[in-house]
This record gives C-alpha cells, structure tokens and sequence, in this order.
C-alpha cells in the first residue's frame, strides 16, 4: 500500500507562518474556511486542506497546487474562522515561496497577470491598463481572448492609451527593490 | 530561657540517605535552649510519636520540633502528639528537610546536611519567641441557603434537608425547576423530565424542612463562613413563600411591606451553596448564522420547547415562520463556542448530546423527515452516549457532516446552510426548513453580580471558580460556599445531581461541627502602635478589617482572617503581626541564617 | 457648510470605474464635501501586490498615507473598496508593527504621525453627511427601483482592518442610502459574496460561475440592479454577464437575462438630477432602458 | 425510580429497626473513595474504608501531573493519602477484600479478608532494609511492569527501574508498609533466603503469617470500586503487548513521573534512547462495537494532550502525534489545555483512526489515515503510547453477586436511576462512587466521592432520627415551616 510519511519538512510550518504572520498550528479543522471559499470549488486543495498540508508539510505538493493562485483574498475564511488564521496570507506566503523557490507556478497566467500588474505600478507608480494587458497577454501567450471586452472599454475611454508616470516613482521602485519577491 | 526539644526523622532514606543524621544531631546539641535531641527512622509512626510524648514529660520540655517532611504533611500530626502529653500544640514547629534538603540536593550531600542545620537553626530562633495559643470558637448557624431552584439547587436542599437541616432555597423565577422545566425528554431513554422533575419538587416543597423563596432574589450577604447574614428580596408578584405548610400558616413579614416594593427577608445561615445554572448565548450575536434575524433560525432550548407537550406548540414541531411542519432541519453546533476569537472559547459540553436526542426525536414524529447535524467533533463522553449517538446515526439515519457552517440564510421560506462536505472537503449547501443553532452554554446574566456580593470569584466568563479544579470541585475559594452544577461549568443532568450531592455533604460536614474551630496563628493588632492609617484595610483580601467604630484604630475579624500577612507588609509602622510569626521572630531567624 | 477630505481616487477610477469616478466628483461637490486628492498617490497595489509579496503588498499603499499625512486632514476617503482594504490594512500595519513603520520611514524618508484615518466613500456619505441633507438634494426620486445592496469582500472585511463601520455579516450602508433616494432595497442574502474579482482575466471560467449565481440570485429576489461600491465588483459583474471569455465576438450569453449594476454614486446623481448621459453610456449592459421603463432618465 | 420513591417505598421502610449502625463501609481507596471517607470521617463518623493494594491512592496515585492545570498528581493527592491514614474515624484495612455482606441499611454485617503480607505491620517501622537486603529483583506492579533498558557507562546492559520481593507500593506509600510477593521471593519459591529476616531490625517478617478476617457492623456502603485498562493483549492490531515500544497510558504516565521507574527520564523500553517521534493512539478498544468496547473512555483525550505536552517539555526537538476520532476537550479549561497543546507545543493532532502498528527493526510502523487530506499516513514511531479503553476493576461483577446489584453488559455498576439518582443503587444504603459506574475523570470522581457521603449522612440522619437544629421558622422569617 502506498504510504507517505508525513513527518513535517523541516522548518516548513514555521516558514509560512512567520512569512503569512500566522499560527497556523492554532487550526483544528472546523473547515469553516473551506465551507465559505467561494473558489474552493475550483481548488484542487480546500483552504481547510492547505493548511494541513502546511502542518504536514507537504511543501511540493503544496507549491504545485493550484489553489494557492485560486483564493481571490477575499477574507471570508479570515472573518469567520474562531482561532483568527487568514487563510487567504497563507496563501498569500505559499505564493512568494513559490516564486523564491523557482516552483512552476500551478495557474501560470494567474502569476503571470500579477507580474504584469505590478511590473506596469513598477514603470508607471500607477495601473496603465493598456501596457499592463499587452505584457499579460505576451507573456501568457492567451492574445485573443477578452479582445471584444478590450474593444468595448476602449470605445467608452476606459482604456487611455498614453500612461502618465508619477514623479515618486523612484520611491515606489524603493520598495520593490526593498522586497525579496521580485 | 525556653527548653526545646528536638527531633529529626530519618524518614527511612528519604532524609537520612542524603543527610548526615548525627552530625545533625551532634551540631544541634550544641543550640541555645535545645536541651535534647535525638533521631528516629519515622518519626510520624506510632513509637516515633510516643518518642516525643515521652520526652515532653521526662524532661520538661515546653517547645518541640520536628526536623522532617514539610508541614503540610505532618503539622498536625506532631501538634496533636504534642498536645497529648500536655504541651500547648502551637509549642510544636516543623522544620522541613526533606523537601528543601535531601530530595533537592540528593547529589550534594555535604551542603545538604549544613542546610538541615541551619534550617533547623531558625526554627529554634523561631521556637523561642512562640506563644501557647488557643484556637478560637465561634458560633455556628446550623441552617443551609441553597441560590436557584433548578435540579442543583433542588437536590442539594433535598440532601442538607433529610440530613435534618434547615435550608432556604431562593429561585428567582416563579416556580421551581430551573432550565430542566424546559427540556422535552431526556437522554439517554427519552423520558419526559416533567415526570421525575416534578416529584423532586414536590419533594423539596413538601419537605418540612425547606422554605422556598421564589421571585426572590438574594440582594446581600455579610458575615462568614458558620455566620451568613443573608438579605433576601422578594417580587411581591407571587404571593407568600412556598414551603411545608406555609401556604396555609401565617406568613411573617418583615417589614409589612405595600404591595409594589419588594418584600425584605433577613436572617441567617451557616452555609451557601450557589447553583445558578445556565445561559444560552444570545443567538442573535451570531450574526454569520443570522440568529435573531430569521424566523426559523431558532436555539436549542426553542426546539426544547416544540418538543414538550407542554410547550406552547403543545408539542408539535412547527416552522415559527409558517407553522408548517418542517421536512428537513439542520442543526448547527459550537454555534458560538469553541470560538476563541469571535464568541466563547469553551466547549459547552451538553450540545452533542442534546442535539442527537432532537434529531432523534424529530425523525420518531417525523419519519420521512431529514435531519443533518453539522458539528467539529463529537463529544458523547457518558455511560451509553456513545451507543446513543450512534443509533441517531445508524436507527433513525442522523446525517452528520463534520465542519462548522460558515453562513445560515433564509430566503423565500427556505432556509440554506453553508458547509463542507467531510470526504471532499469541498463547500456543500444544505437547504433547510428549520435551523437548530447550539448555541454556547453561559452563565446566568448576573452570576458575576452575585459573586461580588458573595465574595465569591468568578472566571472571566462569569462561571464560578471551584477552590481547586481536580480535588475540590464542589467548593468555591471562600469558606462556607459550595457550587453546584452549570453555575460552576456547563453540566448535564446526572454530573449535576452528583456535584449537587457533593455540596450537600460539604455543607453537613460543616454542620456536624459542635461549633466553628478557627486557627489562633491569625493577625492582631498593637493598639499602642496603629495610627489608624488604614492602609491594611484594603489589603486584607478576606475583608477581615475594618476601623474601630470610635477608637481611631484598625481591628481585626478573627473569624475572616487567614494569616495571610498582607497587612503586617503593608502596615507602615508594623502595628500588625501575626501570632507565632511576629517581626522578632522573622529578624532572629533571619540571623540566625546569617 | 463644507466639509473637507484628502481624497485618494486610486488608478480605476478614471479608466475601468469611470462611472463610479464622474459620479463620486458630482455627488460630493452637490453634498459640500470638498475632496483634496493626495499629491502624486501611487497604485495601491490591488490583489497583487499581496499576492506575489507580503511586505510589498503593505509598502505601495503605506506610501500613500505618507503623502496623504501632507495634506492635513485627518480622514482620507477613498471611493475604491478595494484601494479603500489596502490602505486600511497597511494604516493597521504601520501602527502596530513597529519595524515595518521603520524600514517605510527609511524608505520614503519621512516620519509617519498616524494621523489620516482612510475610510470609504460610502462610509464618509452615509455616516458624516446627515439623512436629511442626503435626502434634501433630491430632484428625481427613484420610485419604484428595485435594487439588491452588493457590498463585494473588502468594503467591510477583514473586520480587523475595517474596524467594524458595517455589520461584516449584514451590511446596511448601501440599502439605507438606496431607500433614502426612494428606491427599493431589496433584502437578499448574497450582499457580502465574492464575485471572483481579481480572477476575471485569467480564470474567467470560475468568475463567470461566481457572476451568474450573483446575477441570479438577485433576480430570484425580485430586483432591476444591483448596486455597488467598488470598481472591481462593478466591472466584473458588469462586463462577464455578456463578455463570458470564450471565444472574442461570438456573443455567448449568460443563461439570466443581464442585470444592470450602479455604483452608489450614480444612483445619488440620477436622484439628484446631476447629468448622467455620458456616464450612463459607459456601462456593459446598458441601464438605459430601464431607468427608461421606471421613467428615471 | 429515583430516591425520593424509595424512601417512600413501604419495603423500605427500616426507620425503627434495632441497634443501627452509623458508620460506613468504603470499597476501594482511589480518590473517589478517599473524598468520601474523609467528607463522612470529618462529619464524625467512623469509616471503614478497605482497599485491594497494600497502600491507598488507587491510579490518582501513579499518574504523573494532571490536566489542565499540570500539578502533581501525587503532591496535591499526599495530604489527602496522609489525613486518611492518620484520621481517628477511619479504620483501613489495606491488602484486604469484601468477602460477605450480609443485612441491610442501617445494619450491614461485613467480613473482610486480610491477605498475608508476611510483615507484622503492628512491628514493623518501615525503615526499608529488608527491601535492601532482598536480592530478588522483579517487574514493579505500581510502574505497570515497565523495564526499561539502561547502558551503563560500562556499557553492560540493566534495567532502570525494577524492584524487589519485598517492597512498598510507592515512597509516599500509606501505609507505608512492605508486603512479599510469594510469586518470587526465593524462600517462597526455593525455600532458601531469609535474608530480610535477618536484617529486620524488629523482628517483624513472618512467613507464617496467614490470612486474617475481620468482622464490622456497617450502616452503609459505598462502592469506590474504580477501573483498570484495557489489557494490551486483545490489541491485535496494536502489537498485543508484544512489542516493548508499544506501551499503554498508564505506564506513560509512570515514565512521565519524577517518582518512576526513571526518575522521570524520557526513555524507551526496547533500548533506553530517549524517542524523538511518539505517537498516541486513541481509542484503543474504546468507540469499538465490533471488536472491542463500544463505549468513550472520556479521560483519553485530555490526558494523551497532556502526555504529549509534557513530552515536548523533555525532549524539546521530539514530535507528537495523536490519532484520535473526535478531540473530546468537554470541561473547565479542558478546550483550552488541548488548544494550547497544539499552537504553543506543536502537539500535532491527526484525525483518524490508527490501523495497524508494528515493529519494524528498531522502530515501531504506525499506518493510519488523515481524514482532512484523505492521504494514508505513516509514521515510524520512537514510542507508542495507546489509549486503552477503561473497563471495570477486576472482581466488579463479583462483588454485584454478593451484594445482589447490577451491573451492565460491561460490568459497570448500574445506578439506580441515570440522571437523577446517579449515586444510588437498587438496594438502599448502597451507593456509588468514582468510575466504577463508568470512565469518570478526577473532578468528577470527586464530586461523585463528596456526593455519595453526602447521600450517607443523610441516610443515617433519617434512620437514627439524629436531626440537626429544629426547624424554628421565626429563625428567617420566612413563615413557618414545621409540619403536625
């Protein structure tokens, strides 16, 4: 019969719950978190089941999944949950050591339209949709899709094609330069 | 110029495989005032004892110590040696050496032994300044007040009661019974309550020797363990006190009070025992379950109530919203317990069980009905709970699903529940006529209120604090006061009943006394020295102090004081001391450490 | 009377929220609350800051109360519910984590008072401007509008940040301020529901999900509209009822009949008589012909 | 049928019935009885309170600290012990059983049977040397027979922690009083020896000694019978005993104590290393219709909590697992204690329960499942401690016979009713105490303990019409009271 071990990496809890701010070992699986998620119906792993897996310390398994990039961070689990875990800066933490880690990341164009989106703040100090959707969509390779959406915010002037750069934005690049993620 | 004796116990190797016993004995020789000394294997046992008895007499000794086991063992042991051959009991002092010398310096015996030395040096220095005290007698009312007419309260009268006691039992509803009157049928055979309930009441308000107070309310208590002085206040909306033949026999009052003021009693008892009993939290604090704000999220005790055929359904189940008899109910359990962050962070022990029985009763009215229980886990810790549960599952096919609901709503009549599925551990909705929320099991609104007027602590919920969780369950910190039932943590009936049981022998045991024995080594006051600052008032933790009506000095309540010394620390001009453990004594046995 | 704000109208608000921006500028100039937008503010960094990187997800909004403290007020409204969650959290941040105050006050090059309190929009209007100034402004009440309050996730959650301005469990800011200009609130039970925002380009298979049970939802309980406070909600709800991301152009429809979704601000303009044409004609599914039916436009 | 029916039973109507007797009879000397003896000894009345063991304190006495507050067990359990056996109104007999009981409330007539300890007591002052002096080591009953292996510096291998032939139950013993244990003492076994004859210095061993039997007039009993575990060897699936690292609670809680085998070392059986993976079983023979038992054992949670807890106290890079079913934390500060285990000491609780354990080279396998991820998982395990499901003390169903009481299926005595008369039996002037009715925890056995004297004074102040104060209702005012 085929049996893991789950005795914890090393360290892994103490990891995700000094980078999510979190006493994850607090948890004792009422799975209210999972009850609430309104995208656990798409995760491979419930919220209630990630954070097992951070105490089992099932690390790859965990960097692999994809619901780490599916929680929307809509604080639902965080709100509810009677030991104060939020849930949503566990997976939070699992996706920044995923990117240190170098681990594929499970829902690439999730990844890839976050870098884009902070890559345009990083330029621009502010969101310049028009730069920050052709970098998404170059990079994630997925060009057509949402071109009729695209179109109809252009004709109504949602989308300005020239970016305004802020002057602070040495300063913003400061604390990205600050910060280990990118 | 004292002449002590001095006698150090082997206790087989506990003392005497660490410590050199007769350098011991030769050093202590060489004490002031120590005129014998002498080494037994135990000295606790029979001849060990008879060894001191035989010394006091031949050679005239008039202070006794013991070098042994700490005093919590054997104090009185040796007082009571001591007082047997004639010798003031509080003329016998123990000097530990075994916990503070040999058990915790097994590996160095040499500083052991110089420790045992001087550790009996002080007590010698101690001995010297001892006064021959006599413990103080007080009176001792011989009459129980039991607070809450629920099943605690009413067995615990019943018990002080037939022992021959009289009790006084003050309900602050109308009737007896407590939140037991509420219940539909009880676990585990699903008997009505009504029917044992109500013989136990009938049994109190019969009995001879229990007045009962109800709409009453206990509004003050002065006075001491032996002495209470109770003031009870009663609703003039029921009439007369229920109790023997009261009802009948002419009513004393005191005073003849008009109608709409409440009416005053005063009078006194020995011993209090609280049995307040229980709270539901409020369900419409639970907001995520929308408690308070549908009509067909109800609470346990609402669903009791559909049950009883006494209710005011006459024991249909019916929606609240419609009346229409639900198909399907879900109950929610730990609805606000368990929940450190948000609500309480207790178990409240009785929902598992309780929920089983309604599920169980539901589906015998309503066969071709669902009942779904949510919880975290199951808590059938009792003789046949286990069993009971599981029937509700296996019997009358209970669904349990294991996850607490995030989100109870209503809409368009139907009630839906959010929860998760235990196997996928993905989120399920589970629609729903009726919504039983568990809600946490708290103490009743003003239990803190009356632990202030009882002087009784209470924990930060407001459930009373037991004297000591493992061996003194059924007492509270304060002498002459016992707890019984939910008022102490949340309990079912039978733990109930037993704890209720215990606080009545705690009570008999007081009563069995001729009178109250209170220990003389307690604090006095040199009247030639207070000042009367009053600092020492506030200090005393027993409200054992107060100001002499006209002398400007502080007083001591010897029957409230335990010799805690707060106030000898704080009294500036050191005015207050302690019997047998006076300055002069602490500074000679300081140097004699020294 | 006029009342002042430092005001932070965040990066949506003149592109994706458009309508939400317009409305907000007309809405509190007609209340006499005089909004003084913060000195080159950055984005807030959305979702994804958060998402990608803990500390950063806290920095880009903290600078923003930097340079709101410049401006001398002490409330910073903020009409995003989004922007409005960030700066929340990352004010909550800089008062309790000592060290992160630090390393931003190394950073930035400035000291931080604590002295700006972010708060919504919605929250500056229901709660510092009295119902009867609210309502005296009507010219047009909404008579006979049936409309479901969606709140969204980060309006009133966590209640850590938020600090509790609205029942997190049963908002009722919305609702009041939609009853107040003679609408029709309309109770539901989906108002604190996430839409799948950050998710809408690239997972729009599980937004769409999220969406329809909201669209249907609120048709089950009887309403023309949803209205809203945040950008994101609104461009989502709006945009995925009829752009489902299939294939470009094919027009796949959703299977409720789309329902139209108002920022707050929009409503209060319509009531208030402000011009509307232009805004209104930047939404996906169009409101016009309903506020047509109910005589409204 | 509740007590009140039976004191209104005409069958039971022995008020007036001749020479009563006010004292008590106390079976079983756990805490359960202990409480009772002393509550009834200090109302002033003579208890007889008989145990199986030569020494008081029941298990309360061998566990290591006690939840949630995590004191010593034995140290806040001494004074009680001590006052029980020094007070004037309790006469013991230890090393003793009930043998008959004949009559009725208000007059029972008892024998008793004191087996041969081979140690005049009335001589002996426990100085301990014949135990020195017994050359004959054998497995200590109070430490569960655990022997644990030592490597001595010298690098031969002993064993921590046996005893003698001669021994007494504990050092805080009370009495402290050694008995033989004929099954190995040479001279009983070879017929050669005599060496604790020899050092006695009181000339108190008698291996004469026969058994003895007393009679007493009782008015009342109480039943502190008490529970023992689950025997290992019906755990199949656990290693039936056979495996030294697999252990049960009880002989944990010995490990655990600074007064056990050693000295409160963490240690293992097989070898004597100090386990860095320790898994607990719960349910071991509890919540089992099937196979085992079908009923909760109640205590198993809380004290595995604590057992883990108090391990990560001593080997601070350890882990601990605990399989269980349902976390059963109902109590004052129980839910708190189990949560403090898992988020202050990493205690890491696995829900599930615990298929199979066996012995894989130096290492114990333990196979089971999360039910949270679905995963099968496996732990090769330092140590194993199981939660035997509590069944009744031995010779339970015995003792119902000749008293003519019930007991359940399991042995269990049966109270008179469940919920209102759970201290009463059938037969009045019999009641119950402590876990012989069912798993109790110490609170609880306690409350059971006060509340069965409780149930004895007032019985004899009803048979021997010894009322306290009249009843003068002009006392409170409260109008009267007093009946025709």
């Amino acid at each position: 019969m085929s049996q893991q071990s789950i005795v914890p990496e090393e360290g892994f809890l103490e990891r995700v719950s000094a980078l999510s701010h979190q006493n994850i070992s607090a948890c004792y699986f009422c799975l209210r978190c999972s009850a609430g998620c309104p995208s656990a119906f798409a995760m491979d792993f419930s919220p209630a089941q990630v954070l097992r897996f951070v105490q089992l310390g099932h690390k790859d398994a965990l960097l692999r999944s994809s619901a780490i990039w599916l929680c929307i961070g809509c604080e639902t689990c965080g709100s509810r949950c009677p030991n104060q875990i939020h849930a949503g800066a566990v997976m939070d933490a699992l996706r920044q050591i995923c990117i240190a880690d170098r681990v594929p990341p499970g829902e690439p164009k999730v990844f890839r339209l976050h870098q884009s989106f902070l890559d345009s703040i990083k330029w621009w100090g502010r969101l310049h949709e028009l730069s920050m959707l052709v970098e998404y969509k170059l990079l994630s390779r997925d060009l057509i899709a949402d071109l009729d959406m695209g179109a109809k915010m252009f004709l109504v002037g949602k989308i300005h094609p020239l970016p305004k750069r802020i002057r602070g934005v040495k300063e913003v690049e400061r604390l990205y330069s600050k910060q280990g993620a990118r | 110029m004292k002449r002590i004796g001095v006698f150090v116990c082997h206790c087989g190797t506990n003392i005497a495989g660490t410590i050199d016993v007769p350098r011991v004995i030769e050093e202590i020789a060489k004490f002031p005032e120590v005129v014998y000394a002498v080494d037994y294997k135990y000295m606790c046992s029979d001849p060990g004892q008879q060894l001191i008895r035989d010394h006091i007499a031949a050679d005239g000794l008039d202070a006794v110590i013991v070098a042994a086991c700490s005093p919590a063992m054997h104090e009185t042991t040796f007082r009571r040696a001591a007082e047997s051959a004639g010798l003031n009991p509080y003329q016998a002092e123990i000097a530990n050496i075994r916990e503070q010398s040999s058990w915790v310096h097994q590996q160095e015996q040499e500083a052991a032994t110089n420790k045992a030395i001087e550790t009996i040096r002080t007590i010698v220095a101690k001995a010297h300044y001892n006064e021959s005290l006599i413990p103080f007698h007080l009176p001792l009312v011989k009459r129980g007040l039991v607070i809450g007419g629920g099943i605690a309260g009413l067995q615990a009268a019943l018990d002080i009661a037939q022992a021959g006691y009289p009790v006084v039992l003050v309900e602050k509803a109308d009737q007896l019974g407590g939140r037991m009157a509420e219940l539909s049928g009880l676990y585990l055979n699903l008997d009505s309550s009504a029917d044992p309930l109500g013989k136990k009441i009938e049994a109190v308000k019969s009995h001879p020797n229990i007045q009962v107070l109800t709409g009453s309310e206990v509004v003050g208590v002065g006075g001491y363990v032996g002495n209470f002085s109770v003031q009870v206040d009663k609703s003039p909306a029921d009439e007369g006190p229920v109790s023997g033949e009261a009802q009948s026999s002419a009513v004393k009052r005191s005073p003849p009070a008009p109608s709409f003021s409440p009416q005053r009693f005063t009078f006194d008892v020995g011993a209090i025992v609280i049995a307040t009993g229980y709270d539901l939290y409020d369900k419409r604090k639970l907001g995520e379950y929308g408690g308070g704000r549908y009509p067909d999220v109800i609470d346990g005790l609402q669903f009791e109530a559909m049950l009883r055929p006494d209710g005011p359904t006459g024991g249909r189940i019916v929606r609240p919203s419609d009346g229409r008899v639900p198909k399907e109910i879900v109950w929610v359990q730990c609805a606000g317990s368990r929940d450190p962050e948000l609500h309480m962070p207790h178990c409240s022990k009785v929902c598992c069980m309780y929920v089983a029985k309604q599920a169980t009763l539901f589906k015998q009215r309503v066969p071709d009905g669902q009942a779904t229980v949510f919880y975290i886990d199951i808590r059938s810790q009792g003789k046949g709970y286990e069993e009971f549960v599981q029937r509700a599952m296996e019997e009358y096919d209970v669904l349990y699903v294991r996850g607490k609901a995030s989100k109870v709503f209503q809409e368009n009549g139907r009630a839906t529940v959010w929860g998760v599925d235990t196997l996928t551990g993905l989120p399920i909705e589970v629609e729903a006529d009726l919504v039983v929320l568990a809600t946490a099991t708290v103490p009743r609104a003003g239990a803190m209120e009356l632990g202030q007027r009882l002087h009784v602590s209470v924990d930060e919920h407001g459930f009373f604090s037991e004297a000591h969780p493992k061996l003194r369950p059924v007492e509270s910190l304060t002498a002459g006061v016992f707890l019984a039932g939910a008022a102490q943590f949340p309990k079912d009936i039978p733990e109930t009943v037993a704890q209720a049981s215990g606080a009545a022998a705690k009570v008999l045991g007081l009563f069995s006394q001729r009178q109250m024995v209170q220990e003389p080594t307690i604090a006095f006051v040199d009247a030639e020295i207070c000042s009367g600052c009053g600092l020492c008032i506030p200090s005393c933790p027993y409200d054992a102090r107060s100001m002499h009506e006209w002398r400007h000095i502080a007083t001591v309540n010897t029957a409230l004081c335990q010799g805690c010394g707060a106030c000898t620390m704080i009294c500036p001009n050191k005015a207050c001391k302690l019997r047998n453990l006076a300055p002069i004594q602490v500074l000679s046995m300081m140097e004699a450490y020294l | 009377m006029t009342r002042q704000y430092a005001f932070y109208p965040g990066c949506t608000l003149h592109s994706t929220g458009a309508e939400f921006g317009a409305t907000a500028e007309m809405v509190s100039e007609t209340l006499g609350l005089e909004m003084v937008e913060i000195p080159d503010w950055n984005c807030c960094g959305a979702s994804s800051a958060h998402s990608l990187d803990h500390e950063l997800g806290l920095a880009l909004p903290a600078r923003n109360l930097f340079q709101a403290e410049t401006v001398g007020l002490e409330s910073l409204a903020i009409p995003c519910a989004a922007c409005y969650s960030k700066l929340a959290a990352a004010a909550v941040a800089l008062d309790t984590d000592t060290a992160f105050r630090t390393r931003m006050e190394a950073d930035l090059g400035a000291r931080y008072e604590g002295n700006v309190k972010p708060r919504s929009l919605l929250e500056v209007i229901v709660r510092d401007v009295p119902k009867e100034a609210l309502k005296a402004k009507i010219t047009r009440p909404l008579k006979n509008l049936r409309v479901v309050g969606y709140y969204g996730c980060l309006l009133i959650r966590p209640p850590t940040t938020t600090r509790l301005w609205d029942d997190p469990e049963h908002p009722s800011s919305l609702d009041d301020i939609v009853d107040w200009l003679g609408a029709e609130p309309v109770p539901w039970s989906y108002g604190v529901d996430c839409c799948g925002g950050s998710l809408t380009l690239n997972r729009s298979d599980v937004v769409v999900h999220l969406v329809d049970k909201l669209v249907q939802m609120a048709h089950e309980a009887g309403a023309d509209a949803l209205v809203t406070a945040c950008p994101m909600c609104s461009a989502n709800v709006d945009g995925r009822q009829l752009y489902r991301g299939g294939i470009p152009f094919m027009g796949e429809r959703p299977q409720a009949k789309p329902m139209p979704i108002f920022y707050f601000t929009e409503l209060m303009a319509l009531a208030y008589g402000l011009p509307m044409a232009k805004v209104l004609g930047k939404h996906y599914v169009d409101p016009r012909p309903l506020l047509d039916r109910l005589g409204l436009v | 049928m509740t007590e009140e029916m039976l004191h209104s039973d005409p069958a039971h109507k022995g008020e007036e019935a001749t020479h009563l007797s006010n004292r008590v009879l106390i079976v079983g000397a756990g805490i359960a009885g202990i409480q009772a003896a002393l509550d009834i000894a200090n109302s002033g009345h003579e208890v007889v309170l008989v145990d199986r063991l030569p020494s008081v304190g029941g298990h309360m006495h061998q566990l290591s600290e006690t939840f949630p507050t995590l004191d010593c067990s034995q140290c806040i359990m001494t004074p009680r012990t001590v006052e029980v056996g020094r007070h004037r109104n309790i006469k013991l007999y230890v090393y003793s059983e009930v043998e008959q009981v004949q009559g009725e409330a208000g007059s029972f007539h008892v024998r008793i049977r004191r087996k041969p300890a081979y140690v005049r007591w009335d001589l002996c002052t426990a100085c301990g040397a014949c135990t020195e002096a017994c050359p004959q080591q054998i497995p200590v009953q109070f430490d569960r027979q655990l022997e644990i292996a030592r490597t001595t510096k010298s690098g031969q291998v002993r064993t921590y922690g046996t005893g003698k032939a001669i021994y007494t139950l504990s050092p805080q013993a009370v009495p402290k009083k050694p008995v033989i244990d004929t099954g190995y003492c040479t001279w009983f076994q070879k017929g050669k020896c005599r060496l604790c004859e020899k050092v006695c210095p009181v000339k108190a061993i008698d291996y004469e000694q026969q058994p003895s039997w007393y009679e007493e007039q009782v008015g009342a009993i109480i039943l502190a019978t008490g529970y023992e575990l689950y025997p290992l060897s019906k755990l199949g699936e656990y290693g039936a005993g056979d495996v030294p690292d697999v252990i049960d609670a009880l002989a944990m809680e010995r490990l655990l104590s600074a007064s056990g085998p050693t000295a409160g070392l963490m240690r293992r059986p097989s070898d004597g290393k100090v386990p860095k993976e320790v898994v607990w079983i719960q349910c071991a023979g509890s919540r089992d219709p099937e196979l085992h038992m079908p009923y909760c054992s109640k205590i198993c949670c809380m004290y595995s909590a604590k057992q883990a807890m108090l391990y990560k106290h001593k080997v601070h890079d350890g882990q601990a697992f605990v399989f269980y079913i349902d976390i059963r934390s109902a109590g004052k500060r129980y839910e708190e204690f189990v949560q403090r285990a898992m988020e202050e000491d990493k205690v890491l609780f696995v829900r599930g329960k615990v298929s199979k354990v066996f012995r894989e080279g130096d290492k114990v396998l333990v196979w089971g499942v999360d039910t949270l991820t679905g995963l099968p998982v496996e732990v090769s395990a330092d140590l194993v401690v199981l939660s035997p499901a509590m069944i009744p003390s031995e010779g339970t169903r015995q003792m119902a016979e000749m008293l003519r009481l019930e007991v359940d299926e399991f042995g269990w005595w049966t109270e008179c009713e469940g919920n209102l008369a759970p201290l009463e039996t059938r037969r009045r002037g019999i009641f119950l105490a402590g876990a012989g009715t069912g798993p109790k925890d110490i609170p609880e056995a306690v409350s059971q303990g006060s509340g069965a004297a409780g149930k004895v004074l007032s019985l004899f102040a009803r048979l021997t019409g010894a009322a306290g104060a009249p009843v003068r209702p002009e006392d409170t005012g409260i109008g009267s009271s007093t009946r025709p």
